[in-house]
């Protein structure tokens, strides 16, 4: 029992925070989003340097690692508002690896994990914009009889332009209702926790930018970091975030550890928890930052505007809960 | 207990809602600029019906309306979808703060322009380092002759490309007062022209992407000593006059339009699931219902809130519980339609994810709900202070 | 427009208040708790007053007031905790007066006017100790079929001891679902109201301690109530009674001026604000009191029991919240 | 990550589970008395087979358990549906305190009549006018001969009526100290002898009607100076080593308690409902989930402590969280249980009716969450006192 990542992923985790604090600070995060272009540059070196396909079998042009390391990269995308479209073509990797056919593995793994082909992945029936959906890319709408792959040009995205505009989004309207499991083989079930590992990297981002903040700030002649009020709120926001990590920790290393029977619950316990933490803790940190925290300049709104995607991205706290109560009776009357 | 207006008020609220439903304005348009001169148009509309003014006494243009015709106002205001005048601040914080504390020749010169929104108003309260403590003003005057010279820097004021002139608030005592124990005593309450040489406005975006605010900058301005309001070292008094008119009638006007957004979710919501006019979720129902709940309260609050002021001359906690019970709910509805509309409250543009962003600003901008959960708890529980 | 109780209105509640400060202290209260009887001087006391039949016909031998009367004095007696059998009674004589045949009329409402009779209300299929429940008195089930009343020796009331021993409370187990509306007199939704106000006075007194406590009690060299933590949860306390006072009010006002369309959803509003304050408010009020809060001996736990069972009493806070949400569609669509 | 046991600790585990199932205790008597010698002799039980200190040292006639060891003991304890062990004062604080700060001489006569249940232990920190505040204890400890003079008044002393020795904080120096700057210097631990005389038991009966704790009166009670734990005016150093000790194992058992008591409530709910093992209403369905998650994350968090603690020698952000969390989400299970179980939870004398009024104590005592907020906020996070 050893509840933290390895030193290899842990290597993997500090490579990408540094990398990207050079290549996506909030100066670049603002390049890209006031001009609604992703950083065509950044993405060209994530390429190169595999991440797209870190979860990919080697079999099909990646490097064959887990969920926890694909987790640890997308968390710290997260934390940098990074303005690739690293995302959605993770979870298409993730979904067509585990739940499609081997014919579609082998036409559409190599692009996703080279980042050649961009990917995206929603639920039949929802209407969320979707990060990386485009009619150039691969949209995967998982549904409750398993994936359904659209190849590009089939029109059946439409690109929008979402409130977080570091990155593209389409809208995929198709009809349908999301599948109570998680996949076929697990493959959406893992794209689940990856949003959610996303989300938890920007909402740490989030809760320490408030930290450095109040503990700078001074009001009525102190830091208002010393107002029980503001301490107060600041250790619910820890605690949420906090809640979520060890709920997606726990659901990528179940994951990995190839545990099927858990892993549905595991990563509706841990999308639930993120979104649920998603809108509380960014909404939050602009409440702490009072009147500076709702201005265009103090860059916490990248912060905000991803969280409320990622939050219902793949289905809101409420939809998981609804699954969550599900997986909770029958492990009670095994139980009681 | 008696919850229906009197034949009098009953009539008012006919005449406005025929009067709204006659004159109901076009829908705005796009174009920032263009949209504040359509308010403005829409300003001299009210005016020329003498709706401009309500609340304001006759002798000053007003039509000396009642606090509960006042509150009916905008209720009315805000059931026709109407917008709010466009300049609020001068018509419901300067106007009434003037008829307070200016003198004559202020009164005068200040007062017609308002109603006839010829001439718009600011105001200079706030500062970057001050957010929500007076005392922390650091904006200087120093008198020169017949005149202050001042300099500094106010934010979160809106308006302010648009205004003549601004109520400003600056420090004309020794500045090392500013923070300390005697931090109030050396402020002094200014009609500033914003045309003067040394004013500059500069836009300050929101996270809406809208510039709904600016800052102010003051480069060695100089006011003539003939526009002080209520005396030097007063400021202090009269900002408080200006504070206290700041949410009279826009609870109504707001409650009202809470209202009408939760109306609009609601529809949606039954529509969605779509059997038999009911909302199929009973998730979204729970929630749904304590919006409703929380939206009614606010009305009655409202309501209870004037029979205090008029009965006793003072407000109830009601007034103060207003501002955070409404900001909550505003966040709370916002998050509901982003589960009901989906992408529309997600895509940039659609009016349901501005609402989602721009409510953020509810429970900040006007006092923060710690600030009004303070003024709850040690004015109206009588807490201590320290 | 006038927003408070009128001069006549004020001098009843003034006098309930008064008798009640003097009559039913927490001494006393603590004295019937402590014996589980309830304290019959008491209650002949309010016989000879006319309490029990305030709102009942004088046709039917009560002063003909209205729910605001009721609810005042319900409030009163809510604030006191009083260990008598009124709130069972009183609930009674709305439902057989505005939702029972004539004939019933005739037989059960002097009884219930003059507190000879005993009376309790319930929702059927509900598993709620009923206040004033028992087999000597009238027992009515309120279902959507109209009220079935059971007459004194029905058996249909088992005595059961609930956590709130101020009062006697029975067991009534009848199958069925409750109504979605009010009564077909709307006596279903006046009880619900003078419920809901009976709570309102609990959690009005439990406030008042915890101010007067966190005012009194220093910890740390000051007083609590100096901390800001206690001082916004003392207003949210506050906000959450101000909350169901409003919609109570209203509500008993819409009860007396015979607005029959708006009643229901007045009712619900009423019950579902004060059912969520009602656990809120009364659980703050022992945290507040820290360790003290706690004890028997602190007087707060009478309360607090009181508010536990008045909350799910004729439905709790997610029942009427469903029922709000029907009232809710058929509004917007109007409006919109 | 590994969340996988080592095959020694599955070993234990086992162990545990083989052993747990062959001794379950019979059902608890309802006599207070009775069940405290019931738990006592459970703890007998216990310690017959090595397993009433698990953590203690070998040395001390413990089992040398590790901290995972330990916490998986505390897992199968709960799981079992088995009490924890009558003297878990002495067990979990005075035995580890005295560890680290006793005398060899009172090593010697006082921990092995702990292990045995031989001897019981009760804490004496606080005060009527004290709560969370230590610096404010007022007992008073005067030194008279080869003695100290005892008088002052202590609250919350759970088992104190069978307890041989209480674990006593008196203020050794200047009264005046209490609750000023030098607060926490004229502080002494003592072990106090219950059967003293001038010591007075009177129990203090909680909200549920059982008296779960005692107030403790001291009237001029001798100690003699070798009862002195750690050095006098060195008190507040010896405390923080029980309170550090306090919620080390227990975090697990109280975690899976959790887990039994929401097992129990799904399946009511379930059942309730009772279509095909789901629960049928959505509103509870998500209130029951939300209880799932926080208690599957209370889980993860305690072992993630523990991994912290493991690696780096001290506890990481968990701790801290989680007593807060755990009071919250057990409170709002109860209410929950009152909508699923109706009757059940509001008729004296049931299980669930106990615990809903028990659970109102969990964000008091043991350090309030107000307390544990602030303790996050400034030793997790950093921020400043004041």
């Amino acid at each position: 029992m050893r509840f933290e990542l390895s030193e290899d992923q842990q290597e993997i985790q500090r490579t990408a925070r540094e990398l990207l604090a050079e290549r996506s600070s909030f100066t670049q995060v603002r390049a890209a989003g006031e001009a609604r272009r992703e950083d065509d540059a950044l993405w060209a070196e994530l390429r190169d340097l595999g991440w797209p396909g870190i979860a990919v079998d080697e079999a099909h042009g990646g490097s064959g690692l887990g969920v926890i390391e694909l987790a640890a990269i997308a968390e710290e995308l997260g934390r940098a508002v990074a303005p690739v479209p690293f995302l959605g073509t993770a979870l298409a990797g993730l979904v067509v690896q585990h739940d499609a056919s081997d014919g579609d593995r082998e036409r559409w793994l190599p692009g996703l994990a080279s980042g050649e082909l961009r990917g995206a992945v929603t639920l039949p029936g929802d209407a969320v914009p979707v990060p990386g959906a485009s009619d150039e890319g691969l949209v995967v709408v998982a549904g409750a009889d398993g994936p359904q792959l659209h190849a590009p040009g089939s029109g059946v995205a439409v690109a929008v332009d979402a409130i977080d505009p570091t990155r593209g989004h389409g809208r995929v309207t198709v009809a349908g209702a999301a599948p109570r499991d998680g996949g076929p083989g697990g493959g959406l079930d893992r794209a689940t926790i990856v949003v959610a590992a996303e989300l938890v990297g920007v909402l740490q981002r989030a809760l320490e930018a408030t930290v450095d903040y109040v503990k700078d700030r001074k009001q009525f002649g102190v830091p208002v970091g010393s107002f029980q009020a503001v301490k107060h709120e600041a250790a619910q926001m820890l605690r949420d975030v906090e809640v979520a990590k060890v709920l997606v920790a726990n659901a990528a290393w179940v994951a990995d550890a190839g545990d099927q029977a858990k892993l549905s619950e595991a990563a509706a316990l841990a999308k639930a928890a993120a979104s649920a933490a998603g809108r509380r803790v960014s909404a939050q940190a602009i409440q702490l930052h009072g009147g500076i925290g709702f201005t265009w300049e103090a860059d916490l709104h990248w912060l905000f505007k991803r969280a409320q995607i990622d939050a219902v991205l793949l289905g809101g706290a409420g939809h998981h809960r609804q699954r969550i109560a599900r997986y909770a009776v029958p492990r009670a009357a095994a139980a009681v | 207990m008696d919850l229906t207006f009197t034949p009098e008020q009953t009539a008012f609220q006919e005449e406005l809602r025929t009067w709204f439903a006659a004159n109901r304005p076009t829908d705005p348009p796009d174009d920032e600029d263009a949209a504040y001169q359509w308010r403005r148009q829409w300003q001299k509309t009210l005016h020329g019906a003498g709706l401009a003014g309500v609340h304001w006494p006759k002798e000053y243009g007003g039509r000396g309306a009642t606090l509960s015709e006042t509150a009916i106002f905008f209720e009315e205001l805000g059931r026709a979808g109407a917008p709010l005048p466009a300049d609020v601040l001068g018509l419901l914080l300067a106007g009434p703060t003037l008829m307070v504390w200016g003198s004559q020749e202020q009164k005068d010169r200040l007062l017609p322009t308002i109603l006839d929104a010829e001439e718009s108003w600011c105001q200079g309260f706030s500062e970057p380092d001050a957010g929500s403590d007076f005392g922390a003003v650091k904006t200087r005057a120093v008198k020169d002759g017949d005149d202050w010279v001042v300099t500094g820097q106010k934010v979160w004021t809106s308006g302010a490309q648009y205004a003549k002139w601004c109520m400003l608030v600056a420090r004309t005592g020794d500045p090392a007062e500013a923070g300390g124990p005697a931090k109030h005593k050396g402020l002094t309450y200014f009609v500033l022209d914003m045309e003067s040489p040394g004013v500059e406005v500069r836009p300050l975006v929101q996270i809406t992407g809208s510039p709904e605010f600016n800052e102010l900058f003051l480069d060695e301005v100089r006011i003539p000593d003939s526009a002080v309001v209520g005396g030097v070292g007063n400021g202090w008094k009269v900002a408080l006059t200006t504070l206290m008119n700041e949410r009279a009638g826009l609870a109504f006007f707001l409650q009202v339009r809470l209202r009408q957004q939760l109306d609009a979710l609601v529809d949606r919501a039954a529509g969605a699931g779509g059997t038999d006019g009911v909302i199929d979720d009973p998730v979204v129902a729970d929630k749904i219902a304590d919006l409703h709940l929380r939206t009614e309260a606010l009305r009655l609050l409202a309501w209870k809130g004037l029979t205090a002021i008029e009965r006793y001359g003072q407000p109830g906690p009601e007034g103060s519980l207003g501002k955070w019970l409404w900001s909550e709910t505003n966040q709370q509805l916002v998050e509901v339609a982003a589960d009901v509309f989906g992408s529309e409250a997600l895509i940039d543009g659609e009016p349901w994810a501005y609402e989602l962003l721009r409510a953020r600003g509810n429970s900040i901008e006007g006092g923060t709900t710690e600030i009004q959960k303070n003024i709850v708890a040690e004015r109206v529980l009588g807490l201590p202070r320290v």
